[in-house]
């Protein structure tokens, strides 16, 4: 195994996320494709952790903790694509011009 | 190259990339919800079984516990509280226009990484290492206690946001000032009013 | 001439099984190993009598006066047995075995309780037979026969007691059957109360019983009559533990025996138990029931007369005792009611009985227990039979009856002069020898300790009763024979179901007293004594002409003073008036206020405010601690709810409104659509990052 | 027959009436015969087997614990399911299956309010197998689950089936449904003891060599492990737990409200059994395994229980309610119990579990016709009712029957209990203040005097008299055939041991010297 060949299938994973970001209309989806991004940055880590033979493993844990934080960030995306739906009948980005003034 | 084929390990890393990037290609574009969601499961399943050849034991089981079994689930009440259209739909995703600059760029950017990768490392073998869950924990609770302290207040942060996102505010609609989760709805409410 | 007080001052009290005695005591062969019968037959027919009474020709009367007639039989023949040779044995069947002592049931069969069998059965058949004429047509008839079958029959399971269980057990049995007995007439508001009265005090006596029976069997290790007293009869040194305690052991157990023998101050119960119909009164006030707590201070008599044990009791049970017959008899003396006339000689006589146990005259208490058995069940009778003829309890709508009611005339008056103390009749030979033993005891208490002087007031006491009861007995029979009828009712013979039973009790009560005669070959004193303990019987053993004169001449100024007082009817009413003797009258009248004592200052206040103030301890207090706890543990909730909703929310909304405000200022810079902005982000990002590769 | 001498009998005592909560549950609602007929066959058949290990019971060896086993249970903790019984848990189990399965025949008709007899059914089986356990338990943890199984079952049946009146609460006044105050108070308070019983048996488990296993706590001598200092705050720990349960003065005030709350079967399962789990436990855990701490601790405990015996009595005498008076009465015989097993002698001892047996079945037997009697005058109300014995004379004669033994009248049940207890105050065991235990016999045979009071008083305001006016053209029906046969068998069983205590002391007595012997040594 070479380290390449992780940290390339990583790149084409967060390649996909980042399209399916820009991509998507439904709020859900942008959030799916974010989870595909923080799939490939574990992937990374992971990859990065065994080719540097950490005795800490810090790459597993950071990976963890992204793991964790990917976690409340669904969380808290979807509560407020929720509120968002709530209160607009929608969930699409498209007509989420909020910041607009 | 051939050398590499030759490795069993990367027959199986073969046979979990492919269906991980086919998921993930699908999982951007499938026109139904539904099975969107279910392709990403496809592809961080892959992703587990990945960080299993890699050694990684305990960060793939938890790859499984809380994306399989916890966000994917998210995902769908999300989906479902959203009222998202269930069937095929074709207006899920932007315009052509739209796709064409976000497949530019995606690729650009797939295309960077790649060539920086390829410099960077050339050929430089990685061994599998199989790691204890007890040295993760050793780790973990002795070197990493801070930020695994700072995750957990992110944690209890995104708790609490969530709740306060999600729930509907009892508070009457024209006490904005009263409290600020008021406040933020109220405000969208009347942003949505202009738009 | 009479020479009454005679022989034996060696008693025997108790028997090993088999025969400890240097006396050939028999074991009584089948006559007694059968004994058994005595209380269980009774006790088999009370429920007998309440699942099938009903069905029975006679309504259950029948099983009743079957029973009492086979223990009238039994006793008789077991008397004539021990009379022929006498009989000590007692039987034992281990029921349980508690820690390494045993607990029994079994019976005895000796001296005092063949005396208490032949006794039970004799006047409870006369009684239950006057009863069947007496209860005719009261609607719990099966039902009152029931509970005086259990009544009779707890009587004898306490009676036929070997040990201290078996005796605690017929003496509450005896308790519980009194109280359904008294409170007979339930409807009554009267009759409950009084039911209930008879058994709290008796129930609070219990209490020395209780004590006083742990006390002595745990001293002992035993809970056998044979065992306790067998250790006394070792003396001092060889029961050292029962010594230590013997006086409290003693002393408790003596005030188990006021209870049921209505002794000063727990006398209160047993005029009102006059709430039940009239049998019962006859047969427990008589026979049964208030004899139980003589018996007891017989049977333990070895414990208060042994040196080194409880000898110091003994000056209680003769001043308890005085007391009881002297004010009790003078009460008596302004009662209306003829029942209740009856009740407080029947306390005065009690007060003899329990003085002379005291004076150490054991033969001389058991025999006025005996005679005065016999009497006072006829006088109650009769006192029935008048008050089912006239429908009133009270004197004064009587008079005059001897005419109409020749039967009850002459019986009542047999037992009236049987308890005035007129010779030949049995009450004045019980009575003498009472009074000779008092005086004997005087010797016999020490002068230093002013036990002599106590027992020689006590002995004048008991004089003065003689003269009281003569009084008494003679207004009685005057107001209600003599003169002429005051009442509305037509007053008639009763039938002679009632009758020949007051006949039956009048023959005894004329010619008991002779059972103690001297010379006889066996008389009262060989009866109740006769078992292996010895112990000095304070009985008089010297001829007593004094007491014998003193004694009498009292009892006839009594009787002839009464009769001068109450005889002619039409002086009646002034007469009584001449009585009323400013401060005593109405003291009598009150009866000393003792019950008016015991009520207010006893029941009324644990049952009223004692009660309630613990009722208002558990709900005010304890609770209010627990209630307090509860509620307070709440409120920490609803505080910690109250941080939590708006503590820790508003932490979050103050936050968020630093970002809103932010993001307020930001949005100026901003055009709308995100995903383009990210396009555009991520393009740059491109850039950079490939300008950095590259320029590395 | 091998097996079911091998703890299989003993577990399917226990555990039938569970399976038959089970397949109650499983039957429809509305088949509600079918409900009760199974209900009663469970019952029926935990009781017969529980009257066959009777009968298989080694009465010569009754120090022993027999027909029981001991499995792997949570091996990481070392908790076993230990099981068995010996003299003092035989009547005990006998005594709760008989019960449960008498609360079952009267409950056949007698359904309170809201109905739903398959949920009823479930919880008093579930209660069953609670009881039962309990007394079977050798193992601390499981003892200690057995123990709380009964906790919910009771808090449902109180919550849910039980007295609706307001009630107003005094001092805060605050108001509400006399049901809910109770259920609510019990589970608590049972759960505050619990958690200091627990915590007890922990520092046991700890510090006493790393076993939950009563006779192995006992044999090696845990109390000597702990060391003295400590002891003395585990025993209080565990007898606070105990003392709750009991319930002892001064914790004792969730027991009236409690079994005045409670449906009838409630309350007979509760005053009957389920008191009887706190002094079973002081016998069976706190003498053997803390024996020194028992004797340091005797003199409290009895002073408490006589001051309970005094302070219930006095209750009695201010309450209106007729079942609250029996209720308040529990706590007086149970003094009575806790008196008992202060002496710490073998007759105390004894005298506590004949008093244990006799108050189940008499108290029993008072709430079942206090239940029944409220069901048909829809008052508990002493004032209001009267002259009884005319309206219903059978009921009126067991109520009479019933209040006797109470009261302690010897020949019939209660009478031994209180006796012996007074009896072994007299001698209570080397070390113990023979001078205040003497005083406490005294007192404590006071308070037999005010038992007699408040219950003859009572009988003359339910059952004497005449009937009010309230009551004129009302048709009473006295007691029907369930009830017959509900009450039969326990009029026959007070007087059985009254009469010959022998059925109680028999298996009791060797036991209990054995257990004497081995706590305090010769």
């Amino acid at each position: 195994m070479i380290l390449g060949q992780f940290i390339i299938l990583g790149a084409a994973l967060f390649s996909l996320g980042v399209y399916g970001v820009l991509t998507r209309r439904n709020a859900v989806l942008v959030l799916l494709s974010v989870e595909l991004m923080l799939a490939a940055v574990n992937i990374n880590f992971v990859a990065f952790d065994t080719y540097a033979r950490d005795v800490t493993a810090g790459g597993q844990i950071f990976s963890l903790f992204v793991i964790a934080v990917g976690a409340a960030e669904v969380g808290i995306g979807l509560a407020i694509v929720l509120l968002i739906f709530r209160n607009r009948e929608s969930a699409n980005v498209d007509e989420l011009d909020l910041m607009k003034l | 190259m051939n050398d590499w084929l030759t490795q069993a390990e990367n027959w199986a890393f073969i046979l979990i990339a492919l269906p991980m990037v086919l998921g993930a290609w699908r999982s951007v574009t499938s026109r139904n919800v539904v099975h969107s969601v279910l392709f990403l499961v496809i592809t961080l399943a892959a992703s587990a079984a990945l960080f299993l050849l890699l050694g990684a034991e305990f960060v793939a089981w938890s790859v499984v516990l809380v994306y399989i079994g916890a966000v994917i689930v998210l995902f769908l009440f999300g989906i479902m509280i959203t009222r998202a259209p269930l069937g095929m739909e074709t207006e899920l995703s932007h315009s052509n226009q739209t796709k064409l600059g976000a497949a530019l760029v995606s690729g650009a950017l797939f295309a960077l990484i790649t060539v920086a990768v390829i410099t960077g490392f050339g050929e430089t073998e990685i061994v599998s290492n199989p790691t204890r869950t007890s040295e993760i924990g050793q780790s973990m609770f002795e070197r990493f206690v801070i930020p695994f302290e700072v995750v957990s207040v992110v944690l209890l942060a995104a708790l609490i946001g969530g709740i306060v996102l999600a729930r509907r505010d009892p508070a009457e609609p024209g006490d904005s000032s009263s409290s600020l989760g008021g406040a933020q709805s109220a405000h969208v409410t009347a942003e949505g009013g202009e738009a | 001439m009479l020479q009454l007080l005679t022989n034996a001052n060696t008693l025997i009290l108790a028997t090993e099984e088999g025969g400890h005695a240097a006396e050939a005591l028999s074991d009584g062969g089948l006559l007694a190993s059968m004994a058994w019968l005595i209380p269980v037959v009774p006790m088999v027919a009370a429920f007998a009598i309440v699942f099938y009474g009903k069905r029975m020709p006679y309504k259950g009367w029948d099983i009743a006066i079957a029973v009492m007639g086979f223990e009238a039989l039994y006793g008789t023949a077991l008397l004539l047995a021990h009379i022929a040779s006498p009989i000590a044995h007692d039987f034992q069947v281990e029921i349980a075995r508690i820690g390494s002592m045993p607990i029994e049931w079994g019976w005895t069969v000796d001296g005092l309780s063949i005396m208490m069998y032949f006794l039970v059965g004799v006047v409870g058949f006369f009684v239950f037979l006057y009863a069947k004429g007496y209860m005719e047509g009261d609607i719990r008839f099966t039902w009152f026969f029931a509970s005086f079958t259990l009544f009779a029959g707890g009587m004898l399971v306490l009676v036929s007691a070997p040990n201290m269980i078996q005796l605690i057990v017929g003496w509450e049995l005896v308790g519980v059957s009194s109280w359904l007995l008294i409170g007979h007439y339930w409807e009554d508001h009267y009759a409950s109360s009084s039911a209930i009265k008879a058994m709290l005090v008796n129930k609070a006596a219990d209490v020395g019983l209780f004590v006083g029976a742990i006390i002595v069997s745990m001293s002992v290790g035993s809970f056998r009559f044979s065992d306790i007293l067998h250790a006394v009869e070792g003396g001092a040194a060889e029961a050292p533990l029962l010594a230590q305690f013997a006086f409290w052991g003693g002393l408790a157990l003596f005030i188990g025996a006021m209870g049921k023998s209505a002794q000063f101050p727990f006398h209160v119960w047993l005029p009102d138990a006059m709430a039940g119909p009239t049998p019962v009164s006859a047969l427990m006030h008589a026979a049964t029931m208030v004899t139980a707590g003589v018996y007891l201070v017989g049977r333990m008599f070895p414990l208060y007369l042994t040196d080194g044990f409880a000898t110091e009791v003994r000056a209680v049970i003769i001043i308890i005792g005085g007391l009881t017959l002297f004010l009790t008899g003078l009460i008596a003396l302004v009662q209306d009611d003829i029942k209740k006339v009856l009740a407080y000689s029947t306390l005065s006589q009690l007060g003899y009985m329990t003085a002379a146990m005291g004076a150490g005259a054991y033969t001389a208490g058991l025999f006025h227990l005996f005679t005065h058995a016999f009497f006072k069940a006829l006088l109650f009778l009769g006192a029935g039979s008048v008050i089912h003829s006239v429908h009133s309890n009270n004197m004064s709508d009587m008079g005059g009856l001897r005419k109409t009611m020749p039967w009850t005339y002459r019986t009542f008056l047999v037992g009236s002069l049987a308890l005035a103390g007129i010779p030949l009749f049995a009450g004045f030979f019980s009575k003498d020898e009472i009074l000779a033993s008092l005086n004997y005891a005087i010797g016999k208490f020490s002068t230093a300790d002013g036990g002599s002087s106590v027992a020689t007031i006590v002995l004048i006491l008991a004089i003065s009763g003689a003269f009281i009861t003569a009084f008494y007995m003679a207004r009685t029979v005057m107001l209600t024979f003599h003169g002429e009828y005051k009442g509305q009712a037509h007053p008639h013979e009763s039938p002679k179901i009632m009758w020949v039973p007051l006949v039956g009790l009048a023959v005894p009560s004329a010619v008991i007293g002779f059972m103690n005669w001297p010379g006889l070959t066996s008389t009262f004193t060989d009866v109740v004594g006769g078992r292996a303990v010895r112990v000095l019987d304070h009985h008089a053993t010297e001829f007593d002409y004094l007491m014998l004169s003193f004694g009498l001449t009292a009892a006839v100024a009594g009787g002839l003073i009464g009769m001068r007082i109450w005889g002619p009817d039409k002086e009646t009413q002034a007469a009584r008036d001449t009585f009323r003797i400013p401060l005593l009258y109405p003291l009598l009248e009150n009866k000393y206020y003792i019950d008016d004592l015991y009520m207010d200052g006893v029941i009324r206040p644990i049952r009223g405010p004692v009660a309630r103030a613990i009722n208002w301890t558990n709900g005010y207090v304890i609770d209010f601690v627990v209630n307090g706890a509860g509620l307070l543990a709440r409120s920490v909730g609803k505080v910690v709810y109250w941080f939590d909703q708006r503590g820790v929310d508003g932490a979050i909304h103050a936050s968020g409104a630093v970002t809103g405000a932010g993001g307020g200022m930001l949005r100026l810079l901003q055009t709308g659509k995100v995903q383009q902005y990210a396009i555009l982000i991520f393009a740059a990002t491109v850039i950079l990052v490939a300008g950095l590769v590259i320029w590395f | 027959m091998e097996w079911f001498e091998s703890g299989w009998g003993l577990s399917l005592v226990v555990f039938l009436p569970l399976i038959g909560a089970l397949v109650v549950l499983a039957i429809p609602k509305a088949e509600e015969e079918t409900q009760k007929w199974t209900a009663l066959l469970f019952a029926g058949a935990s009781f017969v087997l529980s009257v066959l290990l009777a009968l298989r019971f080694d009465f010569g060896e009754a120090g022993t614990l027999q027909l029981g086993t001991n499995v792997d249970w949570i091996t990481a903790i070392n908790s076993n399911f230990h099981i068995g019984i010996d003299g003092i848990s035989l009547p005990l189990v006998v005594l709760s299956t008989f019960i449960t399965f008498l609360s079952i025949i009267y409950s056949w008709e007698h359904w309170p309010e809201p109905h739903n007899p398959k949920a009823f059914l479930v919880l008093i089986l579930i209660l069953a197998t609670g009881m039962a356990g309990t007394f079977v338990a050798l193992d601390l943890i499981l003892f200690f689950v057995f123990f709380e199984v009964v906790l919910l079952p009771m808090y449902f049946m109180i919550g849910i089936w039980g007295d609706r009146n307001e009630v107003t609460l005094p001092v805060f006044n605050i108001t509400t449904q006399m049901r809910l105050y109770a259920a609510i108070k019990f589970f608590l308070f049972t759960l505050f003891g619990s958690a200091f019983m627990l915590l007890g048996f922990l520092v046991l488990y700890f510090k006493g060599g790393r076993t939950f296993d009563m006779l192995e706590l006992a044999a090696n001598g845990a109390e000597g492990m702990l060391g003295s200092g400590l002891a003395v705050w585990v025993f209080a720990a565990l007898a606070l737990g105990f003392a709750v349960k009991v319930p002892m003065f001064p914790f004792h005030t969730w027991l009236p409200d409690a079994h005045t709350a409670a449906p009838t079967v409630g309350s007979v399962l509760l005053a009957a059994i389920m008191l009887k789990l706190g002094t079973y436990a002081f016998v069976r855990i706190a003498i053997p395994i803390l024996p020194e701490q028992s004797q340091n601790w005797a003199p409290v405990i009895a002073i408490l229980a006589v001051i309970g015996i005094i302070y219930a009595s006095l209750a009695c005498l201010a309450q209106t309610d007729m079942k609250r008076l029996i209720a308040f009465s529990s706590v007086g015989h149970m003094g009575f119990v806790m008196l008992g097993i202060a002496t710490m002698t073998p007759i105390g001892i004894n005298a506590a579990i004949i008093g244990m047996v006799a108050h189940g079945v008499i108290t029993g037997l008072l709430f079942f016709l206090a239940g029944s009697m409220s069901h048909r005058y829809h008052t508990r109300e002493m004032a209001r009712l009267g002259g009884n014995q005319k309206l219903m004379p059978i009921m009126g004669a067991i109520l009479g029957f019933t209040a006797m033994a109470s009261l302690g009248l010897p020949g019939l049940a209660g009478f031994w209990g209180e006796f012996m207890a007074l009896l072994a105050a007299f001698s209570p065991a080397a070390g113990l203040s023979t001078t205040l235990f003497r005083t406490l016999m005294v007192i404590g045979a006071v308070g037999t005097v005010l038992a007699a009071g408040y219950l003859l008083w009572m009988l003359q305001k339910v059952n004497f008299g005449d009937p009010k006016d309230e009551w004129a053209g009302h048709e009473f029906h006295d007691v029907d055939i369930f009830e017959k046969m509900a009450w039969v068998p326990l009029i026959i069983a007070i007087i059985a041991i009254g009469v010959f205590p022998r059925i109680v002391f028999g298996a009791t007595n060797d036991a209990v010297i054995k257990l004497v012997t081995s706590a305090f040594g010769g």
